[in-house]
């Protein structure tokens, strides 16, 4: 089971209540571990609004998750 | 200097304007994006912007290697503010320099398009009665 | 303050970026043309402006006005030196501040190009070999 | 017989070797007194590129001569 760091922003910071956190999970592609979190804390964003990223780089729902890795799943953009 | 910064601190936008001198270009652009006291009717007191640093700084700086590609510039460069700006302060800033002033033009509007449709950065207004909104935003484009 | 403005004294950027604050203003676009180092692939050595101050002027106001009316500004300003200018001195420097940033550009190049067409300013490169052109031009348009 | 100031901008002020002059002319219109100079001082700019303006405004070049007037003849415009 991965070792992982997840960072949240925006609307999913306030919903989780932390900026990051590390966790172990059975979850073995970002599309998983996403809905093991949503279901646990509650997240409201659904899947399709977010893109997922994993050490710094945008990947695929079904990217698979490495010991180490972090998770960051992006909520709608709004800068500028 | 790096070309594009995530930056918690005020803009200087003195210094990055000075950052655009070159002596083969005759055209700058400057696009400053500035925190209005409305937004969608409303007053607004602050705004507070998140942002993903390390993911956001490689944004901008392939934004704007891809403004480089399609125009003919001599400097495309800017920043994004993060953390609490007061009503006034400058949120992003972009400068473009070119030979001409269409291509400095359309870089830079189209520069800030990129920034807007992609840059993981996140924006919450603070209004007047100090009730807090999270922009509604964009999704991210995946680059695969 | 006036809002169009001939001048011979070195353009302080700077103080006329500050003019352009406004609480309103969301999105800030600014032009400077630059005196640059070479010209239809010749190189320059320094550039020479005439205008007929009063008029241009007056033309300056009139296209700003124009322009506010086919936008919604907040703030549109700017000035154009005359005299002697070296390699890197701004020869022209207009702002615009608007609610949104599309408006901000759309304005700024229009009041460029109608600059460009009909403010009565004349320009003269000085060569590397000392020798000098006068721009060959638009026609001002006729106001009638 | 209008007693005039014309001002001289460019190709104009190099050819004609003045910033501006005053002179008394039998010309009527802006363009007899164009052709006036331009034949007198050799003026190599043809009408059809130039604009004419008296008193700070642009006017046709039929506009009759006033005295006291100040009449400019302006070149293709190159600002920016």
């Amino acid at each position: 089971m991965p070792d992982l760091t997840v960072l949240y922003f925006a609307h999913l910071r306030d919903q989780r209540g932390l900026d990051s956190e590390r966790l172990v999970t059975v979850a073995g592609t970002a599309r998983e571990l996403y809905r093991e979190l949503a279901q646990r804390h509650a997240l409201s964003l659904p899947e399709k609004s977010l893109i997922v990223a994993i050490n710094e780089q945008m990947v695929r729902w079904d990217a698979p998750l490495g010991d180490g890795d972090t998770v960051v799943f992006l909520p709608p953009v709004s800068g500028g | 200097m790096d070309d594009f910064v995530i930056t918690d601190l005020p803009i200087d936008v003195g210094a990055w304007r000075r950052r655009l001198d070159h002596p083969q270009a005759g055209g700058l652009v400057v696009f400053e994006g500035v925190v209005r006291d409305h937004h969608q009717g409303r007053a607004v007191h602050h705004l507070d912007y998140q942002g993903y640093a390390p993911l956001a700084v490689r944004t901008g700086l392939e934004i704007l290697t891809e403004a480089r590609g399609r125009w003919s510039l001599h400097n495309a460069i800017g920043c994004h503010r993060v953390g609490h700006l007061a009503i006034g302060e400058a949120a992003v800033w972009i400068g473009v320099a070119a030979a001409h002033r269409a291509e400095a033009f359309a870089a830079c509007a189209w520069i800030m398009d990129a920034i807007k449709a992609r840059l993981p950065v996140w924006k919450r207004d603070t209004w007047a009665d100090g009730s807090t909104t999270w922009s509604h935003g964009t999704p991210p484009e995946p680059q695969e």
